[in-house]
């Protein structure tokens, strides 16, 4: 099991709220986490942490050291943008620009200045499962696209810039449940290519995609292992409870 | 008893409410149908098809000639020269407002901006002439300032606070989310304010522009004192102009009641009024485009 | 007692002048001056806005109809008079001219100045608006129209403003502006008027030519005022034709002539 | 190289932005800066509870001052109660139909029609058609139906934010519509009302091209108030120091020293609808 | 059992839509009687048609027969201000006038044109438990007041008009588990010298305090009776799920 992606006591506080408690967390390549835990615990804060997404709230400060391949994520010299560039994110509410279909995936490519042409774009809608839906339509805005579709182009869209990680943060709680299902399907395909982590609230769908799972508490990280071993042997006496779904 | 004496001042007040309301609307719409009475009382003594191609405005002639050609360009002239200077000016202060400033700063320049609001027209129309027109003169190396160029930089002043307040609402009320997908993607605060969220708040910029426009247009005082009111075509920014708006100021009170030389001033006002509400209705359209596409 | 007197640039001041001593006696009246043109204060007074029209030209035969027509019966005094001075940056070589470039210089067929002095700039005019007394008499006296390209400037003291940086600009202003203050006015020249190349040239400061009405561009300055009216303003009139009055003409700049 | 940059493309880009803030804070400093240091030393009790003398050369603004209080005074009657009544009728007796919302439209408009046309009105309708001649009252009237539409908007806004339950508190302890509005709506609306009335004011106060043929004199001898009198008014007379007076740069410190004070009158008032409008947020909280 | 308060064959409309449907409703005197149902089935409508707070609503139609002690409430010859004066209602947010704590109970007294003194506001308030923790502060804004305390302001309000009936929306709905403690205990005392409706969604609620209690379903009443019966012995299918918290 190869570490690309870790984080290592990793302290995160909001003003006065201190709201990660030394966390200690791996992503292995090519597999999907699940990271699951109770409203407010932390989870959306841990995944914006690795692609640098608190950089812009001023009152957010970050302790620890997360690293992606031995390069330390928060380093002086290295620019942010690269660091999201190489970590994709998906996020809770599908929000495609206020663009064509085509723009909206070719929008990261121009301004991370890589070369692209129409091949590139349809190969990136069709890693997510879209281009047999809008190949005709490529011009067409995005956001006349159902709410799953809306999901895929964003999945897209982060794919079309070949990133390693791809972090993805409740991208099926606003959805039906045939999207649900596509993006599942696809979220298996893509961890052929990429290092997945996703938060969810739904204890089936963790089961479903992921490899490992990470349940966090109150900031803090109770449980992780193989899904199999915390959805059925749960050691923690709060994951047990969690996962059987008494509270949160 | 009691009773029926307050539900007498409920009635009462009921219709005089109504009534009020249905005052101030005659009277709204008075101002609409004086207008157009008096241009029609125009039209019956000159011919529309002359009062829109005559090339001359100068209705002290011998030979009266009523042409609004040279009014309309000169407006518009002046008018397009603020817009020039205020719509780079006022996106970049509003897109610094709500990206860039911090809280502390932003609660320094929105009054600013408000204080630039409240300044009343013919102080600036002041500074045209003592200040901005000699500075003008002496860069361009002109005999002297009054000109259009110096009518739209006082113009672009005017009509700022406009558009960097309503430009404002539009970035700030642009969602999070489009910011944080562009970030998602690798992209700078720069290329995402200019990428995304610019292109995103357009309409509301549209729409700020639009009204900033209505309001130069119309705005008498500060052309009146520094743009040099000559009434010939203008051929660049260097000529002096004679608005619209000027022209009423300059010509209303000298014209003998109900004569053609009146009439042709409601003429050329119901012009000017068709002008401004074009664009305020252009601008009220994508305000409500705007509003409508980000409450879905 | 309430009086509204409107109408000639060339005269307001003059006009606050006389208002502001008479009231120092006078302190029930009330009144009101406006400037704008003469065109403005005769209009005012068809328009029954104004009790007394001041007036730097006489009416036109257009507006005596109309005076008839709405029968109103006018009051004319002649109280001041006053000579048209044309002007140019002090920094011009020319220090006279003749009817004949004067016209050709105002209505606008001679563009450039090196065509009559050593100075090689456009002409620009300085002007005033078309309700103007002044505009319509030296309109008349010359008998031309004004080039399209002449500012129409709101008020006498703005074409000397114009013109004290403007070493291209010729405008014309009442007398008064110039004689008034003197020591205000140093970016300015006068030019003396030659009625022809022979004749002798006259500056319009020049009192005694005046007196002896030998320059070109003077003129009677005049007050409307419809009878109706007559009677609240009576006081007043007579108070500028009284001595008080005609120091207070001539120490603004303008004349009186002795009938 | 490439690096280098990058590093400095941000501070550019940051700059551009700065840089038009930056341009636009000049302006404002420097029209107030030109206004107040030379408007400055000419500001005195003097200077402003003197009548202007020797042609205007001399003395104060008092007139004018005068002239721009009453005028505003004039305006407020005019247009507050009609403004506030229509608002009212809009907001809680008119039905929400195709009507109400073109009158609203309407009246939206109407905020943005050029100054000078409401001046041609008043000309034509208050001068004229009505007779009051050009005097106070003429352009009292005139600014105040420009102000018509800002105080409709204003108190419409302020009455819209009052929520329907507070309305109903009041019906339910047995208040007729009218006694809802006038003892419970209108109290909790008032704040915002008079922010907007005060604005709209202190507009008014410095409009010049509504009043310049309805009314303002170059010059008057007293300040008697009649209100068939015509008057003088900051705003125009500063424009009349400006292009009319016979010894223009002679009076260029008065002209500062009126331009100074219509600042100061226009900014307390601003001032003043700021002050109500924190206090009643604070009030809220 | 006196039947002080009923509606006969009421139907309510909104425009086109039907929104109370045949209602047949009885409010025993000097009892609580509970509305229930899940949200949108008519309980805050049926409630406004008694103190004829639709009125205001131009597109609202009503048709029926709602009675006071035999005296019908739409008769075109009672003024409705009496009718309300009658009928107090307490709304599901607080909102007491933007006035002192003094003016607000007064406010409906000078209006009906009832002379009152100091000890009348008093009482008022000490009927609302609401006295002692007032009582010198009566000149303070009462907005000021906590959402607890200006809910028992809005109680004495409506308890100053000596009305036969109390109509309460919600009125614990945004309280705080202490204050709703002490609403409840008031309802108790309040019962003994008024009829009391009450409208609630907390299925708890309406066995502490109510004595009878009607299920309304879509507009119509599906079940009414005393209020240890419904909730015990539920006939209706529907009734059931609803008070097992199967919906709604
Ligand atoms: N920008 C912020 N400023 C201040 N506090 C924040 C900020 N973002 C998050 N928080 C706080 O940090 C804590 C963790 O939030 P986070 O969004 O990470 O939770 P989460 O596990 O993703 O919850 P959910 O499942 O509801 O999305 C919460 O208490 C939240 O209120
Ligand atoms: N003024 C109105 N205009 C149009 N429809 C209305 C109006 N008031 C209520 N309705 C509709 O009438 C139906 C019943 O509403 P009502 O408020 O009585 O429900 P409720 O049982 O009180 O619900 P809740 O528990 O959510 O308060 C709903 O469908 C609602 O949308
Ligand atoms: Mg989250
Ligand atoms: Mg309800
Ligand atoms: O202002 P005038 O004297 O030229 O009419």
């Amino acid at each position: 099991m190869i570490n690309n992606l870790s984080a290592k006591n990793l302290n995160v506080w909001f003003g006065e709220k201190h709201v990660l408690k030394n966390v200690d967390v791996e992503f292995p390549k090519n597999q999907v986490t699940a990271l699951i835990g109770p409203s407010g615990c932390g989870k959306s804060t841990l995944l914006r942490s690795f692609n640098r997404m608190h950089d812009l709230s001023p009152d957010a400060k970050i302790e620890g050291t997360l690293t992606i391949d031995d390069l330390n994520l928060y380093q002086k010299d290295i620019p942010v943008t690269d660091i999201r560039k190489r970590i994709g994110m998906v996020f809770q509410k599908a929000n495609p620009f206020p663009k064509s279909i085509q723009e909206n995936i070719a929008y990261g490519l121009r301004i991370n200045n890589l070369s692209y042409n129409q091949s590139y774009i349809q190969k990136a809608l069709e890693e997510a499962f879209l281009w047999d839906e809008v190949k005709n339509d490529l011009k067409m805005p995005a956001t006349r696209l159902s709410g799953g579709q809306q999901q895929r182009l964003c999945i897209a869209r982060a794919v079309a810039l070949r990133p390693e990680v791809i972090l993805m943060d409740e991208p099926c709680s606003a959805l039906d449940p045939v999207s649900t299902l596509k993006i599942e399907e696809l979220i298996h395909k893509l961890k052929e290519k990429y290092t997945i982590v996703i938060v969810t609230h739904n204890m089936q769908q963790a089961q479903r995609v992921a490899d490992k799972t990470i349940f966090m508490y109150l900031g803090e990280v109770k449980e992780e292992g193989k899904t199999y071993d915390i959805f059925n042997n749960p050691v923690n006496e709060i994951t047990k409870n969690y996962i059987s779904g008494h509270f949160g | 008893m009691q009773y029926k004496k307050r539900i007498f001042i409920d009635t009462v007040a009921k219709h005089t409410f109504k009534l009020t309301g249905y005052l101030v609307l005659a009277l709204l719409g008075g101002i609409f149908g004086m207008l157009l009475y008096n241009a029609i009382s125009f039209f019956a003594e000159v011919r529309p098809i002359d009062f829109l191609t005559d090339r001359e405005w100068n209705p002290t002639a011998n030979e009266p000639i009523y042409g609004i050609l040279p009014l309309i360009i000169s407006t518009s002239l002046v008018s397009f020269g603020a817009m020039l200077i205020a719509i780079p000016l006022g996106i970049g202060t509003a897109a610094f407002i709500s990206e860039y400033a911090s809280p502390r700063l932003k609660n320094i320049l929105k009054p600013l901006v408000e204080m630039l609001a409240a300044i009343p027209s013919v102080v600036i129309g002041f500074l045209g002439i003592v200040l901005v027109g000699p500075q003008i003169a002496e860069f361009a190396n002109l005999p002297n300032g009054l000109n259009a160029l110096n009518g739209s930089i006082l113009l672009a002043i005017m009509a700022l606070p406009t558009i960097i307040t309503i430009s404002e609402d539009a970035i700030h009320s642009i969602p999070k989310t489009y910011r944080e997908a562009s970030y998602a993607l690798g992209a700078s605060k720069w290329q995402t304010l200019l990428k995304v969220t610019i292109p995103a708040a357009a309409p509301g910029i549209i729409a700020a522009v639009m009204l900033g426009l209505g309001r130069a247009i119309g705005e008498t005082m500060t052309v009146l004192m520094a743009t040099g009111n000559a009434s010939l075509f203008p051929s660049d920014f260097f000529d002096s102009v004679k608005t619209i708006t000027a022209t009423i100021a300059i010509e209303m009170g000298e014209v003998p009641y109900q004569t053609t030389h009146y009439f042709a001033l409601f003429a050329i006002a119901i012009v000017l009024f068709f002008m401004t509400l074009i664009a305020n209705l252009i601008g009220e359209y994508f305000i409500n485009r705007f509003r409508k596409y980000h409450a879905a | 007692h309430t009086i509204k007197m409107k109408g000639s640039d060339t005269e307001v001041n003059l006009a606050v002048n006389l208002a502001e001593e008479f009231s120092k006696e006078n302190s029930d009246f009330s009144i009101a001056i406006s400037g704008g043109g003469s065109g403005l204060g005769i209009t005012s007074l068809l328009n029954g806005q104004a009790d007394i029209a001041n007036s730097s030209r006489p009416l036109t035969e257009e507006e005596i109809h109309l005076f008839e027509g709405k029968n109103i019966k006018l009051k004319t005094i002649v109280f001041a008079e006053d000579a048209t001075a044309f002007v140019v940056h002090k920094d011009n070589p020319l220090d006279e001219i003749d009817l004949k470039t004067l016209a050709k210089v105002l209505d606008g067929n001679q563009k450039t100045w090196n065509e009559i002095t050593e100075l090689n700039l456009p002409i620009n005019i300085y002007g005033r608006q078309s309700s103007s007394g002044t505009y319509s008499f030296v309109r008349k006296k010359l008998g031309i129209a004004f080039s399209q390209s002449a500012k129409e400037m709101t008020g006498n003291a703005q074409i000397l403003e114009g013109i004290k940086i403007d070493k291209s600009g010729i405008g014309y202003v009442g007398a008064g502006y110039i004689a008034a203050n003197a020591g205000a006015n140093q970016g300015i020249k006068v030019l003396k008027i030659k009625e022809n190349n022979t004749s002798e040239s006259i500056s319009p400061l020049d009192q005694q030519a005046i007196r002896d009405n030998k320059y070109f561009f003077q003129r009677p300055l005049f007050q409307f005022v419809p009878e109706k009216s007559w009677a609240k303003v009576e006081p007043f009139i007579n108070f500028e034709m009284a001595s008080e009055g005609r120091k207070l003409i001539e120490a603004s700049g303008y004349y009186v002539l002795d009938k | 190289m490439q690096l280098k940059f990058k590093k400095l493309t941000p501070i550019v880009e940051w700059g551009t932005l700065l840089l038009t803030t930056g341009l636009v804070c000049f302006f404002l400093f420097v029209i107030l800066y030109d206004i107040i240091t030379k408007g400055w030393s000419v500001l005195s009790w003097e200077f402003i509870s003197k009548l202007p003398t020797q042609g205007m050369t001399k003395g104060g603004v008092l007139s004018p001052i005068i002239g721009t209080v009453l005028l505003t005074l004039l305006t407020a009657v005019f247009s507050i109660p009609f403004g506030i009544c229509c608002a009212i009728y809009l907001n809680e007796y008119a039905q929400n139909n195709w009507l109400t919302r073109t009158i609203r439209a309407s009246i939206r408009n109407l905020s943005g029609v050029p100054s000078i046309i409401y001046g041609l009105f008043g000309l034509a309708l208050f001068v004229q058609a009505m007779s009051l001649g050009t005097s106070i009252l003429s352009a009292g009237l005139t600014l105040g139906l420009l102000s018509l539409p800002y105080i409709i908007t204003t108190t419409e806004e302020a009455l819209l934010r009052i929520p329907a339950s507070t309305r109903e508190a009041a019906l339910a302890v047995g208040a007729t519509k009218f006694e809802s509005i006038k003892d419970v709506v209108l109290p909790s609306a008032l704040p915002g009302i008079l922010t907007g009335v005060v604005l709209t004011l202190s507009r008014a106060a410095g409009e010049t091209a509504p009043i310049l043929f309805t009314g303002a004199a170059f010059y008057i001898n007293s300040a008697s108030g009649a209100m068939n009198q015509e008057f003088m008014a900051l705003p125009y007379h500063l424009y009349m120091l400006s292009t009319q007076h016979q010894s223009i740069e002679e009076v260029r410190p008065i002209a500062y020293g009126t331009a100074l004070v219509l600042i100061i009158v226009v900014f307390l008032m601003n001032l003043t609808a700021f002050y109500i409008r924190y206090k009643y947020r604070k009030n809220d909280q």
